[in-house]
């Protein structure tokens, strides 16, 4: 007979009989939850099944009233788990969704808003892409048209700067549009998932109008920050306040549990932009950064792409023998924009010879935008914008706070 | 006490801290710091996720509003793991190979494959809300016929500084978590077992010593009575009072669960304020109390004052559940008039009350909100005296009685722990462990290979200097004079308020290879430990505390001594070698070996003679 | 006749006739300094020789002489200018690099030690390459081996990470290794030179053991920092405290201008290795981060390279669509570690599926290094191990302080 | 005086800065902030790179080690290139576009590349250590047949704040430089040209106004005389006084020379120590002094007390040269006794130090090395007065005076900025650069085309709201209407001590056409002005300072106050026209227009009469 999850067990092992349910196997190896709660891993064999005892009936779960008074959010999930629930009978996990599920996990949101709850794809963070960008941007766009007053986009935190940075270029947003993530999973009691969902609401429905990142301001459970979506990096692989704001402040902050919003003074405001989708993107783009030593082939490998971002050294520079493959990219007609590996700070290839010679090959300075941000930028301006001066012109304009500032073009 | 016949069962649970260099789930060292040092801290909440069933109450939400704000000091010998702001490591290879070896010594069954759970904790003293655990190998023999049950591996939650406030220097370090069988029958034979098991650990060398770093929880039930765990034992010496004292608790619960039920005595749980009785009181905690309760035992008159276990009484009982309401305690008639107040207000407050001879009255003075608590909680434990013996976890209090803490745990919630991949454990792995020589085995053997008095060698076997002993014996040092040395040094070290740790194994072992090279008297070895023990180098101890004496200096001085003791020396012949060895002995000591000063005085007095 | 540098021209322009020295000619242009100072641009038609006026002798140039008590530095210069004069005449900036030059510019030195000077190459820091790694080596081994009590290197910060990190590897050294540079050009006023160079000079006579990268530790004169060369990276473009240490605090630092060197509690301290060198490298490897929409042949145009560092998404994941590539490439025999595009964290492959999966296409985890210092490490292993289990063992034990621990291979 | 004759020859050189957006050679926007307001500061050492003649001696080390630390106060305004953290932007074109605009109301001749120039100050003034400065044309015309030999675009410095500390956010503002040949010949000729240049400067409608926004430095000489700067006049109306005083001042200069020269006087440079001559002194600055030194001028009597410019003697340079040792100043025998000096003390000093009756003495009072600095300096200032007139760079006091500030400065430490890419002035670009009308040809035009009398149109044309002016005419406004409220309304904001930014233009665009259109009275403008000043909306304000009031509400009002005074109006008939319609005007002052009152006054009136 077949053991199936949850049956009941007798495992017969080093000499003694012990009851347990049944979980999986694993290989010739059967996993069984004992009585005490320890999971352990016997040979199948060593298992027999016993009688189910009649399965408690579950008490009846009370619906939710969601309270009609409170401002509309949508929640968009792409993957990224909000809620979770865990089954101590078995320790199953099982991340939940509904607007329902969500507000029994997190009962402090009810008190923030009304929601309405999307799930148009379920990826790992990794596996995210730029059609799914698209697809994104455009369900935010209905959810706005139906009269969303604040969107909340659950993203898994590996790629979360690239998609909120690619929903910033391609949407003019009247309402906020606020990603959330967790850094330390939903099923553990020190997740930050409730606290940072609970930040995101209250950022959603505050006076905002603009893409940004909400996540743990601190390793404390005491404050999120707000960090404008075209601006930000995730800087620790691990930590709660992995997110970080480079070469500016975050855009605002969110004291716990109070619930406080305050806004840095250059904030974009609700109702600032007319609401708009501009949703074309070219995704043969690529990125890469230079380093000692590199190549020359590699940046040749990038021949075909429509775009390419190069993270240079310092102030925005390659070896010398690499610009001769980069000539080679502009001239077969693809766009290259420098970037620093420096991350903050502005990129300027007029102070030195090496430079120099990039801006005659044909590369666009970056200014200060994040790489990865460039790399978005270029996929959008790409998508919309074909004539080389066009594509320029977009590239060293500030659109969406990516740049400080729009770059001067000389006389 | 015959304690077959009252159907003892008693098992241990007994948790040990293992000496790795790291922690079970990171890299961090071992060590225990003074909270002063802390080099940071963060704040958390923990909440616990909800089960399917859960509903957002209006309690509920007020629960989770009111969750406390935990603080955690961290150091600078902690890491991102012990704040859970990164993944654990995997398993630590180490702490499972201790395990392991343990298991084997109770030649117990691995499990083929070790599978991290997690068990949730929210009282803070973990920073992810959880405990990592793991069963690692089942069902073992300990000698007496008893089993032990169980072996796991698990991490040390933080260390409380105070109330909301923990340190992470603790949180990680591994233990090994044996449970035995119920399978003890009298108290000593708990000693004896814990002992034991205690001994078999520390015959790994794997473990760590000293106070805190082993911790004993009793199981204990008599017949009609029923299973209390007692936590935190940490005094082995103390483990048979425990147990001892929790048969008398029991007994006496039982006979007062009779004596109740042939007075029919009742409670009825009514609940007055009686707070005007004691209007113009003098007794200073009555005085400074809002509201005082009281509620009337009927037919409990003496016995709630009754003596259970050393200095406690079946009032204690109740006071402990009233605390867990946040009030101080109660009285009770039985014990009253007392504590400032007086035998007129306790004749009006029985009075009041209407109660009669054979019934106790119990009062709790404090908020309105405290008292109703308490005395609801105290009315609940009241019922459970016709009862007898509640199943309680219980704390073990100075002397070996014990107070309340909380009601037996459930079904422990616990799930898998992700973050960690199964570990394997091959069979050329267990069959390639070796299992240590026990520490009793090893005594036994000093005294027939070495010549060790028993004493003497069960000290050495038992000592944490065992390694040391080990290493100068196979060092070529004699093995009494190795084991006189080490033991009467640390003796003297102590004596001196010096910590062992200020001496290194080599130091001892260098001034015991010169003392046998004859370039220091044995009487001088003691002074040079502690003077490298206060920082000196082996050479210079020698040389400052017992300047080599050679042979030539030796015999200018005897020849000197026994030069102005001529008289005498002729006087009394060969006799005179006692008292003038005693005066060249002064001049000597500790710098020259005093067989060499009886060889040569011998000489000396023979040139004369 | 033809203009040259220096000579005394008189120029006729706008209607006036003005006096000035030529300066050089850019196209048809004359660039003319006139004896305001302003140097103006005209066509070189427009200007007539002068005669000279008699030149005036320079005066005789003191020799100076280095206090023989003091220990003995070596400076090894790779491009990057630590003194600079400015010729007020013509307005020419040129390097100096003779001990008596530097002590001439930063006289401040003197005070310190006794220096010799070598410039075994000069190149631009984004055009060094580890052939130059090796060289440097070899010439920091041989001057220790002379003698030199602490080596200074100085070097352009565009890459200076990298080749810091690569001497680490190639040399045990019982002497202080200092590379340093300036942000700020030497030639201006407030130049970030000559601070730094006096307190690489502090630091080179110090206690310290181990290679660091000694920069200004913020933006105001008053502090060096000390980074240990396998943690550092320049995280801005162009401000004075680019340099930063991740994931640990800075192994020392030094007060300015008291010279007082604060060593961290684990600095590796002067005299704890021995000498010694191992200047194998295998420079066929490169670095690619990973993106969302990655093109898989971006990763097999890796192919033939004996050596990838991935920067990957969080805690060390590519989209899936990368995997078999990745397969594909460890297959070939190239040896492929993960490490993390947040810099800061450990990598950790174990908690989610895409790890899995990367850890069964053969992928090393890369722990907490730095994928620029993963990079010259693999370079380093691959040139000193063969077989993939050291080279695996290697690259997860930390040699250099690029790991904060040896990472663990479970039974 | 008749200039002419004297040879005065005046040169102007103008700062004015621009009003861009953005600075020159960054992003930041060109605002002044109150230094209260620094969000950040950093500290720095500047240090002049060696040149290649530099020797390290004693004394240059020392310099080098007692650099100043400049500490320099940054703003959320400022970024990144002012505390020279970050290359400089490229030229800023706007800037640019300015200057060569302004180069061509000038009739000059571009420079066909832009080179920019680093020019060293190390004073703590630019935080890179130099300012950034570019030629951008050459040779121009003024009227009066003056010539402007240059104008370059550069930064501003920092503002300073105290001692070592500056303020970062005027650093970078563009600024013009315009420099004029030495073509004044008359005091009033300086102030015309000054006041042309300045006009054609603020007819670009493209520089900053207010104070501090424009400095003029002024070239002075007279035959015999030598070449005189004097900095920073900021007050145009002062010019032509600097000017005549500085002339007034080299005519006496030169008359003291000859006096000197005829007295055979003679500096010999003998200083004493006079200290004891002091012992007992009253003077509260002599007692302070540690030492006292003292010279003999010889011949010099009454010439050192002499008037050689409105406050100004002789005796003050040499005090403005001997404060640069930190002294206090100077006492000198053509002023004393005085100061509580005796005349018995001036006497016994005078024959301590042998002076005759035509000799002066000079003390100085400090610490010994301050003295013997301060004694040097006035020596040398005294010797120069055998010459004349030195050539000196000099600051402008209060009233128009002047006080010696540093020698004339020698050949400019300039050195290319390679930061900075040269930028190409092409001849598309210089031709399409259209060239504003001037000021003064605008105020000729508003009298002419709006019908504007002479006055009003001049102060139209120069005021800041000019842009204003031309914005309201041309949306349809009566040019004297629009005018005269512009002009009145900033007048009466400033009576009431409103800024005048509180006041949107399209505020005062809306209130002048309400107007126009009837709705309110024209009365009211100011009112409700004034009301939307303090933060009211234009309607709001209309609507309470000046409620619409209809043809037939008055129709209402007036019938009632005809019916009240019906026996005066029978009795007066239509003289009473006049009274009446004031006490209705009392009533509606402002809130409808005169006319009208007076219309419907008339026709009620007339039912009557």
């Amino acid at each position: 007979m077949t053991l199936n999850n949850s049956d009941p067990v007798s495992v017969m092992f080093a000499g003694i009989e012990m009851d347990g349910i049944f979980i999986n196997r694993s290989g010739e190896h059967a996993i069984v939850k004992l009585s005490s709660g320890y999971n352990i891993c016997v040979p199948e064999s060593f298992c027999s099944p016993k009688e189910k005892t009649a399965s408690v009936e579950k008490p009846a779960v009370l619906p939710l009233k969601q309270d009609a008074s409170l401002p509309l959010l949508s929640i968009i999930s792409t993957g990224g788990t909000i809620a979770s629930t865990v089954d101590y009978r078995t320790g199953a996990v099982s991340s939940k969704f509904t607007a329902e599920d969500i507000l029994r996990s997190i009962p402090e949101l009810a008190g923030i808003a009304r929601y309405h709850t999307l799930q148009p794809f379920q990826v790992l963070s990794e596996n995210m892409n730029p059609a799914m960008w698209q697809e994104l941007a455009r369900t935010i766009h209905d959810e706005i048209l139906k009269g969303a007053q604040g969107i909340i986009v659950t993203h898994g935190t590996d790629t979360m700067l690239y998609s909120a940075a690619a929903v910033s270029f391609m949407l003019s947003t009247p309402v906020p549009i606020v990603f959330v993530g967790a850094q330390r999973s939903a099923d553990r009691p020190s997740s930050d998932n409730a606290m940072n969902a609970i930040c995101s609401a209250q950022a959603a429905v505050s006076d905002l109008g603009e893409v940004v990142v909400c996540m743990h301001a601190t390793e404390s459970d005491t404050m999120c920050a707000l960090h404008r979506a075209t601006r930000v990096r995730k800087n620790h692989t691990s930590r709660r306040d992995a997110f970080q704001s480079i070469g500016r402040e975050p855009v605002g902050g969110i004291e716990y549990p109070e619930g406080t919003v305050v806004l840095a003074k250059d904030a974009v405001l609700r109702g600032t932009e007319e609401l708009r989708l501009s949703d074309n993107l070219e995704s043969n783009c690529g990125l890469l950064q230079y380093y000692p030593g590199m190549n020359p082939a590699v940046i040749d490998a990038f021949k075909g792409c429509k775009g390419l971002v190069i993270a240079g050294t310092g102030l925005g520079h390659v070896g010398t023998d690499c610009i001769a493959s980069i000539k080679g990219l502009t001239t077969a007609g693809t766009t290259v924009v420098m970037t620093s590996q420096c991350q903050a700070g502005n990129v300027c290839d007029r102070v030195y010879e090496t430079g120099r010679d990039l801006l005659d090959a044909g590369v666009i300075e970056g200014g200060s935008m994040l790489p990865e941000v460039a790399l978005v930028k270029l996929m959008w301006v790409l998508g919309n914008a074909t004539r080389k001066e066009d594509i320029k012109r977009l590239m060293q304009t500030n659109l969406k706070g990516e740049l400080e500032y729009d770059l001067w073009r000389c006389a | 006490m015959d304690y077959e016949a009252i159907g003892l069962k008693a098992g241990l649970e007994i948790h040990q801290q293992l000496n790795t260099k790291e922690k079970l789930f990171c890299h961090s060292p071992t060590v225990i710091r003074d909270s002063a040092e802390h080099t940071g801290e963060v704040s958390r909440y923990l909440r616990i996720a909800t089960s399917e069933m859960g509903d957002v109450d209006r309690a509920a939400k007020e629960e989770l509003m009111n969750q406390r704000l935990f603080t955690y000091y961290t150091y600078d010998s902690t890491g991102l793991v012990e704040i859970d702001e990164e993944p654990p490591a995997p398993l630590n290879p180490d702490a499972l190979d201790v395990v392991l070896t343990i298991a084997k010594m109770f030649n117990m069954t691995p499990l083929p494959e070790i599978h991290t759970m997690r068990k949730m904790i929210v009282d803070g003293s973990a920073t992810s809300g959880f405990q990592r655990t793991a069963l690692v190998a089942l069902n073992g023999a300990i000698e007496h016929a008893c089993r032990v049950e169980t072996v796991a591996v698990e991490e040390e939650a933080c260390q409380r500084v105070e109330d909301t406030i923990f340190s992470v220097d603790r949180l990680g370090i591994p233990l090994i978590e044996i449970t035995t069988s119920p399978c003890m029958k009298t108290p000593d034979e708990v000693h004896d077992i814990a002992q034991y098991i205690g001994m078999t650990l520390r015959s790994t060398g794997r473990v760590k010593r000293g106070i805190g770093t082993i911790r004993q929880d009793v199981n204990v039930s008599i017949r009609d009575g029923a299973r209390v765990e007692i936590k935190g034992v940490q005094e082995l010496d103390l483990i048979a009072e425990v147990v001892r004292r929790e048969v008398q608790r029991q007994l006496s619960l039982i006979a007062i669960r009779d004596e109740l039920l042939a007075r029919n005595a009742m409670v009825n749980g009514e609940v007055y304020d009686v707070t005007t009785v004691f209007a113009k009181t003098q007794s200073q905690v009555l005085k400074k109390a809002r509201v005082i309760l009281g509620t009337v035992l009927h037919g409990f008159n003496g016995l709630v004052g009754l003596e259970i276990q050393p200095g406690r009484r079946l009032g204690s009982e109740m006071s402990d559940y009233a605390k867990k309401c946040g009030v101080g305690g109660l009285f009770h008639t039985d014990e009253l008039p007392a504590y400032g107040v007086t035998e007129e207000e306790v004749f009006v407050l029985k009075e009041t009350l209407g109660a009669g001879p054979n019934d106790a009255v119990i009062i709790v003075a404090s908020t309105e909100q405290k008292c109703r608590c308490a005395m609801q909680m105290i009315i609940r434990r009241a019922k459970m005296a016709f009862e007898g013996v509640p199943e309680e976890t219980r704390k073990m209090l100075e002397g070996g009685s014990t107070a309340y803490m909380r009601p037996l745990p459930g079904a422990a919630r616990m799930y898998p722990e992700t973050d960690i991949l199964p570990v394997p454990v091959t069979k050329e792995y267990w069959d390639s462990i070796a299992t240590p020589e026990l520490l009793s085995v090893k005594a036994e053997r000093f005294v027939t290979e070495y010549g060790l008095d028993a004493g003497m060698a069960r000290q050495m076997a038992f000592s944490e200097k065992l390694p040391l002993f080990e290493r100068a014996v196979s060092e070529g040092i004699r093995p009494v004079f190795a084991a006189r040395t080490i033991l009467a040094s640390l003796k003297e070290l102590s004596r001196a308020g010096i910590s062992p740790d200020a001496l290194s194994d080599d130091s001892i072992i260098s001034v015991m290879k010169t003392v046998e090279a004859g370039n220091a008297a044995k009487e001088a070895v003691l002074d040079i430990l502690t003077a490298c023990a206060k920082g000196m180098s082996v050479s210079d101890a020698v040389s400052r505390v017992a300047p080599a004496f050679s042979r030539e200096e030796l015999q200018d001085l005897v020849h000197g001594i026994v030069n102005d003791r001529m008289e005498f020396i002729r006087t009394r012949g060969k006799a005179a070698l006692g008292p003038v060895m005693g005066v060249v002995m002064k001049e000597v000591r500790g710098r020259i070996d005093g067989k060499v000063v009886s060889e040569v005085l011998d000489e000396e007095l023979g040139r004369i003679l």
